[in-house]
């Protein structure tokens, strides 16, 4: 009996150890200029309106009005330009070399349709861009109205939603057909069963034609299983294999790896009307608590960058003199003490004529960075004397559990740049109006976002932003952790791939081809 | 009348098969009780403290100091196995003894029945197979509030219908037979029929499913909480670790692949203790004398 | 029915001893048993329930399970039994040495049409077509007083009564013409009709087929119609063997005697005391608790089996 | 028989409608408005906070301010009628994506249940006529290290054996037979395990009855008593096991879909209740609910047709 056990446990731990000997990349047949990306979701839904960052920053098939450099700033892309003509008109020119992929020239009638098709579908269009009509003035001239004043309204139409497609592109009844871009690659083929997206090179594309032949999308929802089919090279390109592995995957023979930020960033925000997080002392203390270097390197594996203020350093608003709440933890202790709380009673934690400070942090698991991150904070908390409680549960659970009120604290990764402006994040999560659910109320913080959102001049909103982003330090109303990293695997083979942080995650261009 | 007396050496060693069979209920029964046993004694002998995070030696690799090797949070996995085999064991076995006793209550009353209670029952089996046990959960998360309470009340409204199934197939053949024939004729009543005839009859592939289901559900509690509604951190169970280690498992196997063994070692112990048990007892297969 | 003696014996048992290991204990179901039987000659093994008569039958099929014993010789027409191999042995059952099993209802598996499990021992030793075949189960039924036997031959068990699945089994021992039948306890459970009936249809079966029969039952009356020689059990050992008539008229063990006396036809006197367990047998002769007239001799000494007349052996003191 | 047949399809009906009134209902209670939900995971992202007009248009074009007893006869009577409505977060109809979905879990299902059989079956007679030997001994404890094997070990380690290692087989997708082998693989082996012991436990019950003590009396070689004789008794509850694992199999098993990247409705099912994609659930359920009822009506009518003893409304 003890032979048979003893032998069974051998193969398998033999086979598991086998796994960790990282083998070669088997050099792929395939020498022409191909492209196969293992997505990370699932695709179920290829209309651009819904599932614009598949069509316009992976698949190449669409493009917006409106382009971003990689710092964020706004940059003519179908429009190639635009000027406010009074508060609620705007007038964009358009490029006069497009053509969609049917043949069909870009013009302002297929911009309206195409534009006012996404807002009909996709609700968050309409209150991005707060549109009310739009007309063509001429062949090459779209005059954009909007309800209320907008000077985000360029940045809301860099959104990859707004892509514009052709009328071809539906049936005669409104159903999508196949989405015709305007982008370096067509669409060939969509196989909706399989979730798999082949598409061909744009010839007559109006930038650079690209080298790539063709472009294939694959949905391979398991990290793991990402980085074994790019190191079988069965795909040459892949977004956040196993943080974990990001080490051993770069030693790989034939396969690179690169570490990039994008605008998004883990926080944990507090029930600002509850005790003890109306006291700004408290805040600062368990800012100072965390030590974000350590989360960052034992939690993200280096996948991501420690948080100063709420937006990344690179982007065109960022306030680059912040000086954030560096890991102190005798500071946060003294500031604990100022604030009335010590531990009396000897148990560890901190309390407060007798009532110790126990709360809730609440937290969920779509994004694989949080739970252990949460577990570190608890960790963390710890050493500080307040006894944290870590709660895992579904996103929209979290969310009305918050509404409801009866909350502490919740930690999740918030996009700081869903349209690149510097007001869009302030005004969502700080604007006294808009967050309710944390209870931040700063007239002064109300006052600048206003003008922010209102100026026309991009610096001075950039300024504006930042005036913003130093109140925000002051008060820590939320607490910024890590900015979100994005971990791309590729194989060596693939050439001048740039990565820029304006994407949802990652983003393809035209110039990406496999060296000869 | 002297016999010429030919020894058959077949039979030799048929003396030492049944003493073997003995030996592996004993072997059985040892390591279940072994595991019982880290599991009352579970704070006493865990080498660390399973739930303190310490980077430092963060997913280290088994050695001598860690012997199962630390987790992604750098606590020690055999400290957590220690711990989880309190809170997994005793949620599988809740739920299979609840869903388990229903199931068979259920299985022998619809089996025995039959016509309109039968179809009733069997329909309503088909509508809880049917119904996906992951929104279940989740409401149930709703208003108990996530963590294993929960997912105890949610596994044991569905794995009932396995049993059900099962005992209600083996009672449709059971109760044409001649001794249950013979049992009603002579007078008694269906309920004593049922419990004194029919259900020792059908505690064999209860007992061999019984100790598998222990398995299935540690590793239902894995997949719940690969979506975020199994065990609450920081707390240990086989489930949750066996899936937290999911992304490790190339660069430290260990954090996964210790969960995991101990649920084997488990399910082997108990599912070779209910073998034996079953043999032992059921006096058909004792390979006995016949009369 | 007249017995050959001359002639050298059909099945020859010598010395046959079949124990099973029960955990510790060891269950000492046929204990030191030798007789014989003749062509075409009736042997009646009478005993109670437990006294190993069963057992006795299938040692002589090999067909014990895997915690028994088994040592002595059994001669099957030329052919030592305990040394056959499986291949030998396979050849031997259902062809040669036919039985008919004991419980009528389970014997017959239920998943499977009655007519197609006689069919099957025919199509393996008769090498016989499917289409032959048949029509030998459906004469066979016929000949068993099976009504309407081309439709019943597609019944389950289940649909037949505990008489017509008793035919079936009968069917199937005699399918093969064997040499030898062994019949196990024939008439239990059945009224006292239908016991008649399976009686006269073994009597018939025998002298149609020319086969001899080891007849196993706790049942003098049956034994007295249809057996040439009668042996007697008790407690694992032979206790009494001798033609039919004899047995009959003359028992000369007490046992034999306190039997014959508890039939209804004889005074309907029940023995006192109950057969001993096979697992813890008394010193001595095993009937001595029970024995009428024991001496002191009986309890301490366990008597041989002796010849006391013409072809008639005692296992007793007789004093 | 047939009586038998059409009373329980009507049945069958019924389990269905039951079944999506229960999936209906207890969606609503999970956490999380509809509106708001459908809102996130379609729409604005998982983190971002809806507005009011974002709100206020999601409930008017689903019709989710409704009664709830309305929305249900709505969605049923359209669904009477085929119409299974289109998913809100995917904008599709509901039956294009099942229908695509469906045949990629049911040949999984269907390759995955044949694979065990093949393997679960003769290793359970021969662990059970081998009893007790090294043998039994090996096949039972594989069988139950394989029933307590997480399957996304078992599935790492194929793909890394198998397809890293020897080529033979893709990694992951839908594409052609050969990426079938390693889900199916993966999936039998637990289910193998199952059956196996369920098929060992029973036969151990057949061998010692007495008509198999009558075979043997007849003559029979050992293998023709199994196949003729014990088989079909023994197969009996396995056949239960086995219709419990198929019906299972069908709501597809969402880590093997995962880890394989395969196309099948467990992933899609997981996903549509995150995202209370209501119509999207109701239109799985229905179909999970469909399959379940007639699988367990092909294994109870096996039952009659192995077992003559049982008698569904047929005259004996």
């Amino acid at each position: 009996m003890r032979r048979s056990l003893s032998m069974v446990l051998s193969i398998l731990l033999v086979s598991l150890m086998l796994s960790t000997v990282g083998c070669g990349v088997k050099a792929v047949s395939s020498g022409n200029q191909s492209l196969v990306v293992g997505e990370i979701w699932k695709i179920n839904n290829i209309d651009p309106a819904m599932n614009g960052t598949l069509t316009m920053e992976k698949a190449l098939i669409t493009e917006s009005l409106v382009g971003t450099k990689p710092n964020f700033e706004l940059e003519p892309c179908l429009a190639a330009e635009w000027k406010r003509i009074d508060s609620n008109t705007w007038q964009f020119t358009l490029r006069e070399d497009v053509m969609f992929h049917d043949g069909t020239p870009l013009n302002a009638e297929a911009v309206k349709w195409s534009l006012m098709r996404a807002i009909a579908i996709n609700p968050q269009i309409q209150s991005f861009t707060k549109i009310s009509t739009v007309e063509a003035e001429n062949e090459r001239t779209v005059v954009i109205r909007t309800t209320n004043p907008n000077s985000d309204l360029p940045a809301s139409l860099h959104y990859s939603n707004t892509s514009i497609i052709a009328k071809s592109s539906v049936d005669k009844d409104g159903k999508l057909i196949k989405p015709i871009g305007t982008g370096a690659f067509k669409l060939e083929q969509f196989d909706l069963s399989t979730g798999d997206m082949k598409m061909t090179r744009n010839t007559d594309y109006w930038g650079t034609v690209s080298k790539l032949e063709s472009l294939e999308i694959r949905a391979l929802p398991d990290p793991n299983t990402r980085a074994l089919a790019l190191e079988k090279g069965e795909i040459d390109f892949t977004c956040d294999p196993p943080y974990n592995e990001l080490e051993r995957l770069e030693k790989v023979e034939g396969l690179k790896v690169e570490l990039n930020k994008t605008a998004r960033t883990y926080i944990i925000e507090m029930n600002l009307n509850e005790a003890p997080f109306n006291d700004l002392r408290v805040r600062k203390a368990m800012s100072y608590a965390i030590d974000r270097e350590s989360i960052v390197k034992n939690v993200l594996f280096g996948c991501g960058a420690p948080a100063i203020g709420p937006y990344m350093p690179g982007m065109a608003w960022t306030n680059e003199n912040l000086k954030g709440y560096p890991y102190n933890p005798e500071k946060a202790k003294q500031l604990l003490t100022e604030a009335g709380w010590s531990d009396s009673d000897g148990d560890g934690i901190v309390d407060q004529n007798g009532q110790a400070m126990k709360i809730t942090l609440m937290t969920y698991p779509q994004r694989p960075g949080l739970p252990p991150m949460a577990e570190a904070v608890q960790a963390q908390f710890k050493n500080l004397g307040i006894e944290l409680k870590t709660e895992i549960m579904d996103s929209t659970a979290m969310s009305e559990i918050a509404s409801k009120g009866k909350w502490d604290m919740k930690m999740s990764a918030f996009a700081t740049a869903m349209i690149p402006s510097p007001s869009y994040h302030l005004n969502t999560l700080y604007y006294s109006k808009n967050n309710k659910v944390i209870g931040y109320h700063n007239s002064e913080v109300d006052r600048l976002i206003d003008e922010c959102m209102v100026a026309d001049d991009q610096q001075e909103k950039y300024d504006l932003s930042k005036q913003v982003q130093q109140i925000l330090e002051d008060e820590e109303p939320v607490i910024p952790i890590a900015y979100y990293g994005v971990a791309v695997a590729m194989k060596s083979k693939v050439n001048n791939f740039v990565f820029n942080p304006t994407a949802h995650d990652y983003m393809l261009t035209n110039e990406v081809n496999i060296k000869e | 009348m002297d016999a010429a007396l030919v020894a058959n050496k077949r039979n030799k060693e048929v003396v030492v098969r049944s003493v073997k069979r003995d030996k592996l209920l004993g072997f059985s029964s040892a390591v279940v009780l072994i595991i019982v046993l880290v599991g009352v004694l579970a704070p006493l002998i865990m080498p660390h403290d399973p739930i303190s995070v310490s980077f430092a030696d963060k997913v280290k690799p088994p050695s001598f100091q860690y012997p199962f090797g630390t987790d992604p949070l750098g606590r020690c996995v055999l400290s957590r196995v220690i711990q989880g085999t309190r809170t997994s064991l005793v949620a599988a076995a809740v739920i299979v003894s609840i869903s388990g006793v229903g199931g068979v209550l259920v299985g022998l009353i619809s089996g025995y029945k039959g016509g309109k209670a039968d179809s009733l029952i069997m329909r309503s089996v088909d509508v809880m197979l049917a119904f996906p046990s992951i929104i279940l959960a989740m409401a149930l998360i709703v208003s108990m509030g996530p963590g294993l309470g929960s997912v105890i009340v949610a596994l044991t409204l569905v794995h009932w219908t396995g049993y059900a199934r099962l005992v209600r197939a083996e009672v449709l053949t059971l109760k044409e037979s001649e001794f249950v024939e013979a049992a009603r004729a002579m007078g008694n009543s269906s309920s004593r029929i049922i419990f004194k005839y029919i259900l020792p009859n059908v505690i064999a592939p209860v007992m061999v499913m019984a100790s598998l289901d222990i398995a299935h559900i540690v590793l239902s509690m894995a997949s719940l909480s690969f979506l975020g509604l199994g065990a609450q951190p920081p707390e240990a169970e086989w489930g949750a670790m066996i899936n937290q280690g999911r992304e490790f498992i190339r660069t430290a196997p260990h954090v996964t692949l210790f969960p995991g063994l101990a649920l084997m070692v488990t399910i082997l112990a108990f599912s070779l203790l209910g073998d034996s048990l079953r043999d032992y007892f059921d006096p058909r297969l004792r390979e006995g004398y016949i009369e | 029915m007249v017995t050959k003696q001359t002639t050298s014996p059909l099945l020859a048992i010598r010395g046959l001893i079949t124990h099973f290991q029960v955990k510790e204990t060891i269950v000492k179901a046929v204990d030191d048993v030798s007789l014989d039987i003749y062509p075409q000659e009736v042997l009646a093994l009478v005993g109670e329930t437990g006294c190993g008569k069963s057992v006795l039958a299938l040692s002589i099929l090999r067909l014990l399970p895997k915690n028994s014993q088994i040592e002595g010789s059994i001669r099957f027409n030329g052919v030592e039994i305990l040394e056959a191999s499986e291949e030998e042995l396979r050849k031997l059952r259902g062809k040669e040495i036919g039985m008919i099993p004991q419980s009528q209802a389970t014997s017959l598996n239920p998943l499977l049409k009655v007519g197609w499990q006689v069919r099957e021992v025919l199509q393996l030793h008769k090498t016989l077509g499917k289409f032959e075949a048949r029509e030998k189960v459906v004469k066979l039924f016929t000949r068993l007083q099976l009504p309407d036997p081309a439709k019943k031959m597609n019944y389950y068990p289940h649909q037949l009564s505990g008489g017509m699945r008793q035919r079936v089994l009968v069917s199937m021992g005699v399918a093969c013409q064997p040499k030898l039948i062994l019949v196990d306890e024939p008439t239990k459970g059945l009224d006292a009709v239908l016991r008649k009936e399976v009686v006269t249809m073994l009597g018939e079966e025998a002298a149609e087929n020319r086969s001899s029969m080891l007849l196993i039952t706790h049942d003098f009356s049956v034994a007295a119609v249809l057996a040439d020689r009668i042996a007697v059990m008790y407690a694992g050992e032979i206790v009494e063997m001798g033609s039919a008539a004899e047995i009959l008229e003359k028992p000369g063990h007490p046992y034999t005697q306190s039997l014959l006396d508890s039939l209804p036809g004889r005074g309907f006197k029940p023995i006192r005391g109950f057969s001993p367990s096979l697992s813890s047998l008394p010193a001595g002769c095993r009937f001595q608790p029970r024995c009428r007239d024991a001496c002191p001799d009986c309890s301490a000494l366990h008597p041989k089996i002796a010849l006391t007349g013409a072809n008639h052996y005692v296992r007793c003191f007789l004093c | 028989m047939w009586k038998f047949i059409l009373k329980r399809l009507a049945a069958t009906i019924l389990v269905v409608v039951a079944a999506s009134i229960l999936t209906f209902g207890i969606l609503h209670l999970t956490p999380g408005s509809t509106p708001v939900t459908i809102l996130k995971y379609a729409f604005i992202g998982l983190e971002e906070i809806p507005t009011e007009a974002e709100i206020t248009e999601i409930t008017e074009r689903y019709m989710l301010n409704e009664p709830l007893y309305k929305q249900y006869y709505c969605w049923l009577k359209q669904a009477v009628q085929g119409d299974l409505g289109d998913s809100c977060v995917y904008k599709l109809p509901v039956a294009e994506l099942i229908g695509l979905r469906f045949p990629a879990t049911v040949l999984l299902a269907g390759l995955s249940v044949a694979l065990s059989l093949l393997m679960a079956i003769p290793l359970g007679i021969l662990c059970a006529v081998k009893r007790n030997t090294f043998f039994d001994h090996l096949g039972r404890i594989s069988a139950l290290f394989a029933v307590a094997m997480p399957s996304f070990w078992l599935a790492y380690l194929l793909i890394i054996i198998f397809s890293l290692g020897f080529d033979f087989f893709p990694v992951a997708g839908f594409r052609g037979i050969s990426s079938l082998v390693l889900p199916c693989v993966t999936l039998a082996a637990g289910m193998g395990a199952v059956t196996m012991r369920m098929m060992r436990s029973s036969m151990l019950e057949v061998m010692s009855q007495d008509y198999i003590l009558t075979a043997r009396a007849k003559g029979l070689y050992e293998t023709g008593i199994i196949s003729r004789h014990a088989l079909k008794n023994a197969f009996l509850p396995v056949v239960t096991v086995v219709g419990l694992q198929f019906g299972h199999m069908l709501g597809g098993s969402v880590i093997v879909e995962t880890v394989f990247a395969w196309p099948g409705i467990g992933k899609l099912l997981i996903d549509s209740i995150f995202a209370k994609d209501i119509p999207m659930v109701q239109g799985c359920v229905l179909l999970m609910a469909t399959t379940y009822a007639l699988v367990n009506l092909l294994v109870d009518l096996s039952y009659a047709l192995m077992d003559p003893r049982i008698r569904y409304g047929r005259e004996s």
